[in-house]
């Protein structure tokens, strides 16, 4: 294997974590500020992706699109929240996750109902399509590039927004005292409505970003949140930062792995058994990594105490 | 000290840069009561965390019946006799004083995982239990779940469980805390008669009820035992005095 | 229950009905994942019924949710309870296998429109078994000739890791002639398919033919055309099918891919086929709509000659194949699974919408190789 | 109001009753209906062991069920071969033996929930949802990628596996089978919640500290139960193999955890009765529903929303007038 292929698959890694990490920040957000467990924020990403798709459709502007795939994840954010998710904050973690759960399904369904059963078509704007040349002879796609330097923006973006912001200071108070900050005149229900609708337009940006190089249709959303959890459980439940780095870890993980492991293979196996047992195994690999964590940090990477 | 029930020699536990518990040694003998007083934040949770096994201290032993138990989990701790009660109420709401109590009776002799007899009912437990409900005064509600109960009753109820292990020592975290000045007298008269059946190490706010209860006193301070012994000797010590009693 | 019921009142009433009347069960994938392919047969299979203007046909239909024990719950009761003489509809390998061989078992009829897992072709042929589509491994097969007649000698081969797939991937290799310079499993489901491109970039392959359906080949495709690797494309019709294309959009422009059917085949049954689907449905057929449509005309073929009460005359008559089939000539071989020709097609854009073209032959009469394993 | 006991009679009863009903009436396919919804519930009565007793919200219990299935795919698969199953240097000949595959699935799921609980307990909460949920998909994606059993395709067992005295393949005795072994479970189920490790369990749901001040290990009892919750789900796995003659790794999916979980809020969360009406329910529902309308999950996740928003308790909490335990 060539140092320019590794780099290549390095970057491939590393353009799936920030991906990752735009899903995994909403969940963790979500679940520190509020404590509610939410199984729906898959068919928030896929609200993201559809909207796009069909605004893009409309309008033919990828900008609109994006924009769309942002207000649309967030309205859907906002209404499930208003209608469900509020009556859920003080509620045991199982109501949380049926009601979730039931979500999806109406999620789902309805969009399939609304869209029909075909995948839509959303393609990369014109300006970043095809590849480029960078330092070392590397081809790559400038598109992913431009995820990358997306979701390192997201991640800037969300430290500062937690860190130095008047909003950020009132989430992290109402993660560790509710009443406090209700005594300071901070309406919670508005901040908490505020939160979750920041949380699923992550959703929907990344539905809307991914979209664009993948296939936009229904169920796409759940493969997605389940390695979203993995990299939560990792890095810590409820920390950005764990967030941030389980999404690379798992990212990096995840890629490397699948190249990796049948090549490794190879030295004991037949070529063809190698490539089946290898990528059997990838599957697993991300699995195993989070079994790791546990038994070494059972509350993950950057998680505090260990949960009631 | 080789007859002290329970006992711990220096422990050290430290949170960041806070010390919560600076070397303390205690010792708990037989058929007395053993109060630890101390201000806010004197390290007093603390302190219990690690006797009943929740948190592991830094450094220091805790020993009961003269074996090191600084290793021992909680329940091994509780199957060893050491029965302790919790400041807030910490009962399973939805169970009946019955079921409480029997828990209790059940888990001192290590029956908590068996499937095949039925865990109420006739029995050598079951005895245990009633006679521990009784102890307390709860046997007119011992059919209610421990949620209906008021919360001088939960109080009782926790020292029900606690009586329920037939314990070597019992470890008391603020018995008497919400007590109105009835729960807090009825509670005393109990706790003076339970010293026979083991010693308590009674940690407590309430000064009346120290003052009439306790053999000895420790006196915690910033973490460090700065006082112990007889009442009226840490009555008089000046430095308690300034650094605690003072306030009062 | 969605019954469709063909049989008119006038019929059920029914002075003249000289033979019994056929009622077929079809169970096919109508919703989630997939829907798309099932709703295709339906309405192929649906067309033809109508256009034959009989009125001794009763089709009942459910939808199987792409689940395996759905699936098998369906036929357990359209088999105990409808009473159907005839299954049809299933789309994917893993629902037939766990369908067709306890329901062949118990004496009923299955005619697949889409599935042909080699196990069937082979030792678990069945007599009342017929696949009107392909043995599964017939358009991977047609690839690895076709690539083999164009000249390419180095092939970069990828599916994703389940039988399917790995049937795939040795379909291709049996008949095609040159290296392989490598061969990739990728995970069932996978979206991003940035790492097997950048494999493809490396390697110093001279064609890539894969296998991925549904979502996978849009997302694999998609990423491909961005990717700048500029390696000829060959793949199944799968990935390249109408109702797929339109996701697929310019990245799929000029890919080659291989199929038994196209919709500019010239027959005149294609022509009257494509023309009605059009009118019918507002929407061009798939190579599934085609697929669906000609079972139907097996089916009633098959009425045309025998009873279905009488199995011996009415298998018979279905080994016949006596119907104009839209993809030209059709015949079963001796485990009842379809001779034919296999085209190569292109991709193109046509009034603004991407559809196929063919482009040249891949195979000519060509039987899947389990045959010789079934003894029925 | 009616007593817990009677519903719990009647809804096993009504079981029952339909099975035999539909024998009776000639309605083949009610009672593979009948069948279905016992081994849901056994499924359930396993799941609601650690969710309704001890608190464990599982959104992995499908790993057992899978395997479960697995178990019995795998071993008539080598029987219907003839081809012995070599573990290393052990040899293992398959077996169409009903017996022999329910304690194979019961042992191979009970190992599973012991390794998977064992590192899940570590911690609690919301990360014990997830850490189950991972691992489920991890065995789903390895049936799926594992060609020597069919991969995703599956795997189909052309005969029923057989019982000692009983033609499985008449529909109404593999009910009784399946029916048999849903008492069992359920008397298992209630004789382990009014035993000691049913009370400590309690408890441990409610009060971690308080079971530990006793002296017993809240973590090893949980663990017990998972084990136990897990081997029941096992078993119905097998079972609804057998009811297919065939396994796949959809019995891996996490769709089908959640739909565990559904059944048993629906019917009532730690109640004796909950999975078994649950399940019923939910067979119905699939029916009816799905006869009306292709989009019959919306209309399943308006009920769902309402029962987690307004009905708590499920039918048997209804029917009680009781709330349950609080999960």
């Amino acid at each position: 294997m060539s140092a320019i292929l590794l780099i290549e698959q390095v970057l491939n890694g590393l353009q799936f974590g920030v991906m990752l990490f735009l899903m995994a920040a909403g969940l963790t957000l979500i679940f520190g500020v509020m404590g509610l467990i939410n199984l729906a924020h898959g068919s928030l990403y896929m609200v993201g992706a559809f909207a796009a798709a069909a605004a893009a459709a409309a309008t033919g502007s990828f900008a609109l699109a994006l924009v769309a795939a942002l207000s649309a994840a967030a309205l859907a954010g906002v209404l499930i929240e208003v209608a469900v998710i509020r009556r859920l904050y003080d509620a045991p973690h199982l109501d949380q996750v049926l009601a979730t759960f039931a979500l999806i399904l109406v999620f789902s369904e309805g969009t399939r109902w609304v869209f029909g059963s075909f995948p839509l078509y959303l393609d990369i704007p014109d300006a970043l399509s095809g590849p480029v040349t960078l330092p070392g002879g590397i081809q790559y796609p400038l598109y992913r590039l431009a995820l990358i330097g997306v979701g390192l923006v997201v991640a800037a973006g969300l430290w500062w927004l937690t860190q130095r912001t008047r909003l950020g200071m009132q989430i992290r108070a109402g993660k560790d005292d509710r009443e406090m900050i209700a005594a300071l005149g901070v309406d919670i229900s508005k901040l908490y409505t505020l939160v979750f609708a920041l949380g699923a337009a992550l959703a929907g940006l990344a539905g809307a970003l991914v979209g664009a190089i993948q296939s936009v249709q229904v169920g796409m959303g759940e493969p997605v949140l389940i390695l979203a959890f993995v990299t939560i459980v990792i890095g810590g439940i409820g920390s950005i930062k764990g967030a941030f780095i389980g999404a690379l870890l798992v990212g990096l993980t995840d890629t490397l792995g699948g190249i990796f492991l049948p090549l490794i293979l190879t030295v004991a196996m037949a070529p063809e058994a190698a490539a089946q047992t290898g990528a059997a195994l990838a599957s697993m690999l991300i699995y195993i990594l989070m079994g790791a964590v546990l038994v070494w940090k059972p509350t993950g990477l950057f998680g505090g105490a260990r949960p009631a | 000290m080789s007859d002290a029930v329970l006992s711990t020699h220096g422990l050290r536990k430290s949170f960041g840069a806070l010390l919560a518990t600076d070397g303390v040694s205690l010792d708990l003998r037989p058929g007395e009561i053993h109060a630890v007083i101390g201000p806010n934040g004197a390290g007093k949770s603390t302190l219990i965390a690690q006797i009943c096994g929740s948190l592991a201290p830094d450094a220091g032993q805790v020993r009961l019946d003269g074996i090191d138990v600084t290793a021992a989990k909680p329940a091994q701790r509780a199957r060893r006799g050491l029965a302790r009660t919790f400041q807030v109420s910490a009962l399973a709401m939805e169970d009946t004083v019955l079921e409480n109590v029997t828990l209790g009776a059940t888990g001192r002799d290590g029956g908590g995982y068996g499937l095949l007899r039925r865990a109420l009912g006739r029995g050598d437990r079951h005895d245990r239990a009633l006679a521990a409900i009784d102890r307390v005064g709860l046997g007119g509600v011992a059919d209610m779940p421990a949620a209906a109960l008021s919360h001088g009753q939960r109080r009782l109820l926790e020292v029900a469980i606690a009586l329920s292990l037939a314990p070597r020592a019992f470890v008391m975290d603020e018995p008497m805390a919400g007590l109105g000045g009835e729960g807090s007298a009825e509670l005393t008269r109990l706790l003076d008669a339970l010293r026979t059946e083991a010693p308590i190490l009674l940690v407590e706010h309430d000064m009346d009820a120290v003052f009439a209860l306790a053999d000895r006193i420790s006196v915690l301070v910033a973490g460090r035992v700065i006082a112990s012994g007889r009442v009226d000797e840490v009555r008089a010590d000046r430095q308690v005095r300034r650094a605690y009693l003072g306030d009062l | 229950m969605k019954h469709l019921l063909l049989a008119t009142a006038a019929c059920a009433i029914g002075a003249t009905a000289a033979m019994a009347d056929v009622k077929v069960g079809m169970i096919t994938t109508l919703s989630g994942g997939g829907a798309g392919l099932g709703i295709d047969v339906r309405d192929g299979f649906m067309l033809a019924i109508e256009q034959s203007g009989r009125d001794d046909i009763e089709v009942v239909i459910e939808d199987d949710q792409r689940k395996p024990d759905i699936a098998v719950q369906l036929a357990d009761r359209m088999i105990q309870s409808e009473e159907v003489d005839v299954l049809t509809g299933i789309i994917w390998s893993n629902l037939a296998m766990a369908v067709v061989p306890s329901a062949t078992a118990q004496g009923k009829f299955y005619l697949s429109p889409n599935a042909g897992p080699s196990q069937l072709a082979g030792r678990g042929c069945h007599p009342n078994y017929f696949n009107v589509a392909w043995q599964n491994d017939n358009l991977h097969e047609a690839a690895g000739a076709y690539a083999s007649e164009v000249g390419y000698s180095n092939s970069f081969i990828l599916a994703p890791n389940y039988p399917a797939g790995q049937d795939a991937l040795t379909g291709y290799k049996r008949l095609f002639e040159g290296d392989i310079a490598q061969e990739t499993f990728t995970q069932l489901g996978q979206t991003d398919y940035a790492a097997e491109i950048a494999a493809i970039r490396a390697s110093d392959a001279d064609s890539v033919y894969f296998f991925l359906p549904g979502g996978m080949g849009i997302s694999f495709l998609k990423q491909y055309a961005d990717s700048g690797v500029d390696k000829p494309v060959i793949g199944p019709a799968f990935s390249f099918d109408q109702g797929i294309l339109q996701a697929v959009g310019d990245a799929a422009l000029g890919v080659t891919n291989t199929s038994q059917w196209s919709k500019d085949l010239d027959n005149a049954a294609n022509q009257a086929f494509v023309e009605s689907f059009v009118a019918e449905y507002d929407r061009l057929p798939s190579l599934y709509a085609s697929q669906g449509f000609d079972t139907a005309n097996l089916l009633i073929s098959a009425m045309e000659k025998a009873d279905v009460s009488d199995q011996d005359a009415f298998r018979a008559a279905l080994e016949e194949a006596d119907f104009d089939s839209v993809r030209g000539d059709f015949r079963f071989g001796s485990n009842h699974h379809p001779i034919q020709t296999i085209y190569a097609r292109e991709v193109i854009e046509e009034d603004g919408v991407y559809t196929n073209r063919i482009i040249g032959t891949a195979l000519e009469d060509h039987a899947d190789v389990y045959a010789a394993e079934c003894n029925m | 109001m009616i007593p817990e006991r009677l519903v719990t009679i009647g809804a096993v009863a009504g079981l029952l009753a339909v099975a035999l009903g539909a024998w009776a009436l000639g309605e083949i396919f009610t009672i593979t209906l009948a069948t279905r919804a016992a081994i849901l519930a056994l499924a359930a009565t396993g799941l609601n062991i650690a969710l309704g007793y001890g608190g464990l919200v599982s959104l992995g219990h499908a790993a057992f069920f899978g395997l479960g299935g697995y178990a019995m795919g795998i071993l008539a698969f080598h029987a219907q071969s003839y081809t012995p199953l070599e573990l290393g240097s052990l040899t293992i000949e398959g077996t169409k033996s009903m017996p022999v595959i329910w304690l194979v699935a019961v042992c191979v799921s009970a190992l599973a929930a012991w390794v998977i609980g064992l590192l899940s307990l570590r911690t609690g909460g919301v990360y014990f949802i997830m850490i189950t949920l991972a691992f489920g998909q991890m065995f789903y994606y390895f049936a799926i990628s594992w060609s020597a059993y069919g991969g995703e395709d599956g795997l189909p067992i052309y005969l029923r596996n057989s019982f000692p005295g009983v033609d499985t393949l008449v529909p109404v005795q593999f009910f009784g089978l399946c029916f048999a072994a849903l008492v069992l479970a359920l008397l298992l189920s209630a004789r382990l919640r009014s035993a000691p490790l049913g009370l400590a369990l309690n408890a441990a749901r409610q009060s971690p500290a308080r079971v530990a001040a006793v002296g017993i290990s809240p973590t090893r009892v949980k663990l017990v139960a998972f084990v136990i919750s897990g081997a029941i789900t096992g078993l119905a796995g097998a079972l609804y193999a057998d009811l297919n003659r065939f396994v796949s790794p959809a019995m891996f999916s996490w769709q089908l955890s959640g739909e565990l979980i559904v059944l048993v809020i629906l019917g009532g969360v730690g109640r004796l009765a909950g999975p078994v009406i649950g399940a019923c329910l939910f067979v119905t529902l699939e029916h009816w529903l799905g006869g009306l309308t292709d989009f019959w999950h919306v209309w399943l996740g308006a009920i769902l929303l309402g029962v987690v928003l307004f009905a708590r308790g499920g039918i048997v909490g209804l029917l009680t007038g009781k709330a349950g335990p609080h999960v």
